[in-house]
């Protein structure tokens, strides 16, 4: 008499069997959630030998910071990386999608990962569904055919630049990157420039904030500088400090469960005796 | 009022000196009303890992289900038990494969890791996974666990300290939230031993 | 910012805190006006003095988040009411500089409100100053009016993140209970500066309406501590304004500046 | 306007349902047992929208049969309540067209051997737990304050009833659309079997 | 529009300064009306919006030694709970006091007013209003603002020359006359203790007990009530503030905590 | 002429027998025994190892005897990849009992439904038999201990003790003669290695060729699945002298 469509072995893609559920408590007057956002200042730039990713790292959920120092740059392959802002959930699915595509070709092809594949797989997944996939990402990398900048958006639209913002702060970025970038830049002067876009993102956009993270990928070399800047700490810790004594909170009961600890894996001869 | 608040909810885990706590209320409501005051929100999933879940109370049971099913599976596979983070991930998947139809419930996951680190981390109902290195909160009071955490909490604390410290920001944010509180639960997991132990709260 | 049709309210956002103590009174608020996901100014203060040409209202301050439009003319219509009453009364009860005691200003500030209530002021108050004994006081308010004396309150954006720390640091016995319970011991004034810092840190750490411009902060205190015991008629007040707005506090790494005015 | 509560008393269960089967402003009967034998040893008292009540109710009760059947041994309450919950939870994920979620909400008392008496809370979302007193529907306002009042664990049965009827003249004077007849039912060692009819006007 | 505000009249001394120094501020108060065509449509927004103080439970009934007023202190606003210490009976005067349940700004503000009204009652006619007065004179001002958006619970108790008077008035402009009433979003709980421990011959300290009992048996089913019970007995003499308790410490007295009990389990290691 | 009737695993031969069923079992008994013994206070499981080289680096910790759920082990006589598809069918079945019901799954049950899925093979979808013979052990609030033995037909029977695998007829008769039905579970367990030397054809009875798992319960009332360590084995062998008089030092 066992149900066994319970946990068949997944068959991948999105299960939709809540949306009845759903539909119906909204009915009854409650509200869906709002779900994590990246606010986010997310930048890419061409230098002379590559290419340089910035983000700021605070993730909101409305007015409140949900994540003081989340990581919105992701991992696609060892020369490309992409910075994601929109809903946070689809941004770190889809490039973890499409970054294990690209090892899967790479085992195929036996050849290094190009940005444009990674571009066509995420263009094409986007714009399957629309827009309701949630993800506004700057993709870059350095692959045999040169240094690659893109933006691609929710809906599966792209843009192919030398200089790119997204997110909410993308405005005070890009505002430091028209009145600075210059073509040929240095290593040194495009990792400056960045900070500083990130930097107008955080101080002038409420939904970024945080610190700002780097990544600087050129032919062969690739470094992720995380939290590159910390230009927020915590202004001020409070003198006092709230220290309360022991027994301050009163309890009902305690219950005090021993671990088998595991140094010593208890291993009984139950014959012994 | 949202989907979240429907039965009220107040889950906190906080880092410690390579230990960590968690703690939540007690109440099960439908909006104002208390229908139970002893509902468990946190679940032991093995010695190292503990789970709470805070939103809809259905989702909530629902999921732990689901999630005892994939580990015990993966358990009897591998013999021996997952570690915290590959069962965030865990997590994190099982909520994205609803991403257009989503379990109201945000998972809050503490445990010790590989040579006892302790390692806390909370999603939104999609499976966001945000890694923190103090404290992390959800649930209808969260607004308030985040103020209350953010002035109490301190680095390195020894497990007496981190109790006293995690049962004052629970118990000061669910005085202040009509939907969650009656009472306060929590466990301390160090390497060596698990308290598991309930506050004596305001039951208003 | 276009106006949303006939929807004539906007959130500018901020916090504002204020603790009563046994002989001072903390009143601080952020500095940030903003709207949706941008900053308007990072210098506008949200405590106001009620204070008018003729009759300085030193005894009580308002401070105020929410549409800082409805803020502006909700202070001038309260000053403009003060003015009248204190006029008033220096006419019919020759009473000059009587100046109108906190808990006065509190009623009237609630009537203000409601005067309004089928079209509200935007604007969640905290009236803080010090009552006839010399004595803190905090009232706290909702948007049309409904108001009560407390110990120390908070509105605002950063409101429910900050009164839990509140409630846990400076718990005492409710007024209502009987038999009374003595209240406990206030924190003296420097730990109420020290822990209304520390809550706006942390405020300003989760809530994104919370000022944090680590450069330039503008961290408004009114302190006010009962003026020496003076006659009737004559009126003073010693206001020491401790720095002035330029000075440098290496702690907490803004600019501060508070007035302590002290008995 | 329907009213299922119910409590655990000293070795027995017992569940008053209202017994008004109404549509809209008519009262079609007014004698209408809605707590359901689901086996020997449990009772399933439910409450919401008529056609799901019957419905689902005697799906669950047949599944429950042919467990017994297959299997030789009667489920525990604790399975039978879990088994429920997982029905309603997938019901209500339901695809079929014109078929909204089931609107029910199910009270199930059951005595086991080892257990004893035992009592489980399932809402219309599927939110499950067990508890010692529980009510749904307008009634659970009034009845829910007055059990939390009387309740002693361990009550005699005598104690137990003379609450319940406590409960019932209260819903009587204070509900503007009070049923006017309630039936009461019990399970305890020997057997889940209906107590008493409290009818305050001739069943028509 | 300009709306008939007779019920605002705050007497402002009368002015003998003829210049009309002030010429808006000395008319008598009146409402401020939106300019928008859709009056009811900008309440609900505008509400919603500032989500004024509501929640509460208040309970009050005639028994033979006069009547108990009992009322819990939480307002909250939304989920989140704006304060715990409200004084939800407010003494009109020394014989009359008055609940307040629904709208916190809504009550305090029409309560206050009619404190003035029963003054200047009292003035004028010499003698103490009494209880039907004074609610007759609060259900017209507040039916006087019916379908605008008031939202008001309230209960008028006091003693005058008929003895002990109970009233229940509410902004759709109900008004009652009754010997037990419990208002707000817990009542349905009071009514439930209320009702089964209720007898009109109870002694004072009985019936305090059944109201604190009643208020505490709410704030524990009802999220939107708690805080300080408060109980208050008006007798012949005017009414006398009996007892202030609050819920959480009532709650450990009604149930009882067995100390707290250190249970260590057993370690899962098989037996060695 | 019977070579017509067998290779089509669901057709019946004129005397009445499913020869790919009997070929399976066959197969089953080339491989390593297995016995179980039911004590009164818990279920013993032992096994002879068949493949023991010392370079052999195994994922898992037993290669017999494995574990279904908390309080459900089996033992395997057969062919091991057939094993590990139904030790998975049977652990995911487990799981969906617990998740429909939580409460664990009646140890019957599970053997039943393991045994519908096998004797599926045996009358339709044309696919060949599972090669495999399992002794399941296990306890539930129900009938406490129990043992049963399954065969590739999709048969299941209880059994007191029960062998499979490499002659066990001959395990089975001798079980016959020394069961009893007071066995605690550290005479059974000697039973079992005592049967388990006389059945196994190698010389010498060494901790590295033989498995034990044990299914008892934990003073707490949980149950307890548990596997003998080698060194464990190697005193039991000791103190049961079952082992030859010259007990080389294992290799």
């Amino acid at each position: 008499m066992e149900k066994a469509r319970v946990d068949l072995p997944p068959k991948g893609g999105f299960s939709f069997d809540l949306c009845r559920r759903n539909e119906m408590l909204t009915k009854k007057g409650l509200q869906l959630p709002g779900f994590r956002k990246t606010g986010t200042t997310i930048v890419g730039l061409i230098f002379e030998d590559g290419v340089i990713l910035g983000a700021d790292t605070r993730a909101t959920e409305g007015p409140i910071v949900a994540d003081k120092n989340c990581e919105k740059i992701h991992y696609m392959a060892p020369n490309i990386y992409c910075c994601g802002a929109g809903t946070a959930a689809d941004t770190e699915a889809v490039t973890d999608m499409v970054s294990s595509q690209l090892q899967l070709h790479r085992y195929a092809t036996r050849r290094e990962s190009r940005v444009i594949t990674a571009l066509t797989l995420l263009k094409s997944h986007l714009f399957s569904y629309q827009g309701h996939v949630s993800a506004a990402l700057v993709l870059g990398g350095v692959d045999i055919t040169g240094p690659h900048l893109h933006t691609v958006y929710p809906h599966g639209s792209t843009d192919t630049l030398p200089f790119a913002t997204m997110g909410s702060g993308s405005l005070a970025a890009m505002a430091v990157f028209e009145s600075k970038y210059k073509e040929g830049l240095t290593r040194e002067d495009g990792i400056q420039l960045v900070g500083e876009a990130i930097c107008s993102g955080i101080f002038n956009d409420l939904g970024s904030g945080s610190n700002v993270d780097v990544c600087v990928i050129t032919k062969g070399k690739t470094d992720y500088l995380r939290n590159h800047q910390l230009p927020n700490p915590r202004t001020y810790i409070s003198s006092r400090g709230y220290s309360f004594d022991r027994g301050h909170t009163e309890v009902l009961s305690t219950k005090i469960t021993p671990l088998k600890l595991k140094a010593e894996v208890v291993e009984n001869d139950a014959m012994e005796e | 009022m949202s989907i979240f608040e429907y039965n009220g909810s107040a889950l906190v885990a906080m880092v410690g000196k390579n230990c960590f706590a968690i703690a939540s209320d007690r109440r099960l409501g439908v909006q104002l009303q208390t229908v139970a005051t002893d509902f468990r929100r946190i679940y032991r999933i093995h010695d190292k890992v503990y789970i709470g879940l805070s939103g809809l109370a259905t989702d909530a049971q629902t999921l732990y289900q689901r999630l005892v099913f994939r580990h015990k599976l993966y358990q009897l596979r591998e013999e021996r038990d997952m570690k915290p983070e590959t069962f965030a991930s865990l997590v994190s998947s099982i909520l994205y494969e609803k991403r257009f139809g989503p379990y109201f419930c945000q998972p809050v996951i503490a445990g010790l890791g590989d040579d006892d680190q302790p390692f806390i981390c909370t999603m939104d109902c999609l499976g966001a996974k945000e890694l923190a290195k103090d404290f992390v909160v959800s649930g209808s009071a969260s607004e308030s666990l985040y103020g209350a955490c953010e002035s109490m909490y301190k680095p390195d604390m020894e497990p007496e300290e981190l109790f006293e410290n995690i049962s004052q920001a629970l118990l000061a944010s669910v005085d202040r939230d009509c939907l969650s509180g009656w009472g306060g639960h929590v466990f301390l997991v160090t390497p060596s031993e698990v308290q598991e132990r309930t506050l004596k709260g305001r039951m208003d | 910012m276009a106006l949303r049709g006939d929807w004539v309210y906007e959130n500018n956002g901020g916090t504002c805190v204020a603790i009563a103590g046994s002989d001072y009174c903390v009143v601080a608020a952020d500095t940030r006006l903003s709207v949706g996901y941008s900053i308007h100014t990072r210098d506008y203060s949200k405590i106001c003095n009620l204070c008018d040409l003729l009759f300085p209202a030193d005894k009580c301050v308002l401070a105020s988040s929410g549409f800082q439009g409805d803020m502006k003319a909700l202070q001038k219509n309260l000053a403009a009411k003060h003015l009248v009453s204190v006029h008033l009364l220096h006419i019919y009860q020759h009473q000059h500089n009587k100046q109108m005691s906190c808990p006065a200003m509190a009623r009237l500030l609630s009537n203000t409100l409601y005067y309004k209530r089928f079209f509200p002021y935007y604007t969640f108050n905290i009236l803080g100053g010090l009552d006839n004994e010399g004595k803190g006081c905090v009232y706290t308010y909702d948007a049309v009016g409904s108001y009560e004396r407390v110990g120390y309150s908070c509105q605002g954006t950063g409101g429910a993140l900050i009164m839990p720390v509140l409630d846990n640091q400076l718990k005492s016995p409710s007024p209502l209970l009987l038999p009374a319970r003595d209240a406990v011991t206030p924190l003296s004034e420097s730990e109420a500066v020290d822990l209304v810092k520390d809550v706006f840190a942390s405020a300003t750490e989760r809530d994104i309406y919370t000022v944090r411009f680590p450069i330039f902060f503008f961290f408004q205190f009114l302190a006010f501590c009962e003026s020496d015991i003076f006659p009737t008629q004559q009126h003073a007040y010693s206001s020491r304004v401790l720095n002035d707005p330029n000075e440098y506090d290496p702690l907490i790494g803004f600019r501060l500046s508070y007035r302590i005015m002290h008995k | 306007m329907e009213c299922v509560f119910g409590l655990v008393g000293d070795g027995f269960a017992l569940i008053a349902a209202d017994s008004s089967a109404v549509n809209s402003i008519l009262v079609h009967k007014s004698n209408e047992d809605k707590i359901m034998v689901l086996d020997s040893h449990k009772l399933l008292g439910a409450s919401g929208e008529a056609g799901d009540r019957a419905q689902f109710t005697e799906y669950i009760q047949k599944n429950v049969h042919l467990y017994q059947f297959r299997n030789g041994i009667p489920l525990t309450t604790a399975a039978a309540a879990n088994f429920t919950r997982g029905e309603l939870a997938t019901a209500l994920r339901k695809f079929c067209f014109g078929q909204s979620p089931y609107f029910v909400n199910i009270l199930l008392a059951g005595y086991d051997k080892e257990v004893g008496p035992s009592l489980y809370y399932i809402d219309y979302i599927a939110t499950l737990h067990k508890l010692d007193k529980g009510a749904f529907g307008y009634g659970s306002y009034f009845s829910l304050s007055m059990m939390d009042r009387h309740y002693r664990n361990g009550m005699s049965l005598e104690q137990a009833i003379d609450l319940v009827d406590k409960c019932i003249i209260e819903i009587r004077s204070r509900l503007v659309v009070a049923p006017p007849n309630f039936v009461i039912k019990i399970v305890d060692q020997n057997g889940a079997r209906e107590y008493a009819w409290r009818e305050s006007i001739p069943s028509v | 529009m300009k709306l008939d505000a007779s019920g605002l009249q705050t007497f402002a001394p009368h002015r003998a300064d003829p210049d009309n120094l002030y010429p808006d501020l000395s008319a008598p108060p009146s409402f401020d009306l939106p300019g928008c065509p859709d009056f009811d449509g900008f309440q609900k927004k505008a509400i919603q919006m500032v989500k004024p103080a509501k929640g509460t439970t208040t309970l009050a009934f005639i028994f033979n030694e006069g009547v108990i007023v009992a009322a819990d202190s939480r307002a909250s606003m939304g989920g989140y709970i704006s304060s715990q210490t409200v004084k939800k009976i407010i003494e009109i005067n020394p014989y009359m006091i008055g609940t307040m349940a629904g709208g916190a700004a809504d009550c305090q503000f029409w309560h206050r007013n009619l404190g003035i009204k029963c003054r200047l009652h009292e003035l004028a006619n010499k003698r103490r209003i009494s209880v039907t007065g004074a609610s007759k004179l609060l259900a017209n001002i507040l039916y006087s603002y019916r379908g605008m958006g008031l939202s008001v619970g309230t209960m008028i108790a006091g003693w005058d020359e008929t003895g002990p008077a109970l009233y229940y008035v509410d902004s759709e402009g109900g008004r009652l006359k009754g010997k037990r009433f419990s208002v707000g979003s817990g009542s349905p709980y009071a009514y439930g203790v209320l009702d089964s421990g209720y007898r009109s011959d109870l002694s004072i300290e009985e019936a305090a007990e059944l109201a604190r009992r009643a208020i505490y048996h709410a704030t524990f089913r009802d999220g939107a009530s708690g805080g300080v019970a408060s109980v208050y007995h008006v007798g012949p003499n005017g009414w006398k503030k009996l007892s202030g308790d609050d819920v959480g410490e009532l709650h450990y007295k009604y149930y009882p905590v067995v100390p707290a009990i250190v249970e260590h389990e057993m370690a899962d290691a098989p037996p060695a | 002429m019977s070579r017509r009737y067998d290779s089509r695993t669901t057709i019946f031969s004129p005397e009445g027998r499913l020869y790919q069923v009997e070929y399976a079992m066959e197969a089953i008994g080339n491989a390593g025994s297995a016995i179980g013994i039911l004590a009164t206070d818990g279920v013993v499981l032992v096994g002879e190892k068949k493949v023991t080289s010392k370079l052999l680096q195994t994922s898992k910790s037993t290669e017999k005897m494995y574990k279904i759920d908390d309080h459900l082990a089996c033992a395997v006589a057969g062919i091991m990849s057939d094993a590990n598809i139904l030790i998975n069918t049977a652990r995911v079945q487990a799981q969906r009992y617990t998740f429909a019901y939580q409460e664990p799954m009646p140890v019957e049950q599970l053997v039943q439904s393991l045994c519908d899925t096998k004797q599926g093979y045996t009358q339709f979808g044309g696919l060949r038999p599972f090669g495999v013979s399992f002794l399941f052990s296990g306890w539930d609030s129900n009938f406490g201990f129990q043992l049963y033995m399954s065969d590739p037909s999709g048969n299941y029977s209880g059994w007191k003790a029960a062998a499979i695998g490499a002659n066990n007829q001959a395990a089975q008769s001798m079980l016959k003669q020394d069961y009893t039905e007071d066995l605690g579970r550290e005479e059974a367990v000697n039973l079992a290695l005592k049967v388990l030397s006389k059945t196994m054809d190698s010389t010498s009875l060494t901790s590295d060729k033989l498995e034990l798992a044990e299914i008892f319960l934990l003073p707490s009332g949980k149950v307890k699945y548990q596997v003998c360590s080698p060194e464990g084995l190697t005193k039991l062998l000791l103190k049961s002298g079952v082992n030859q008089p010259a007990a080389e030092p294992s290799a």
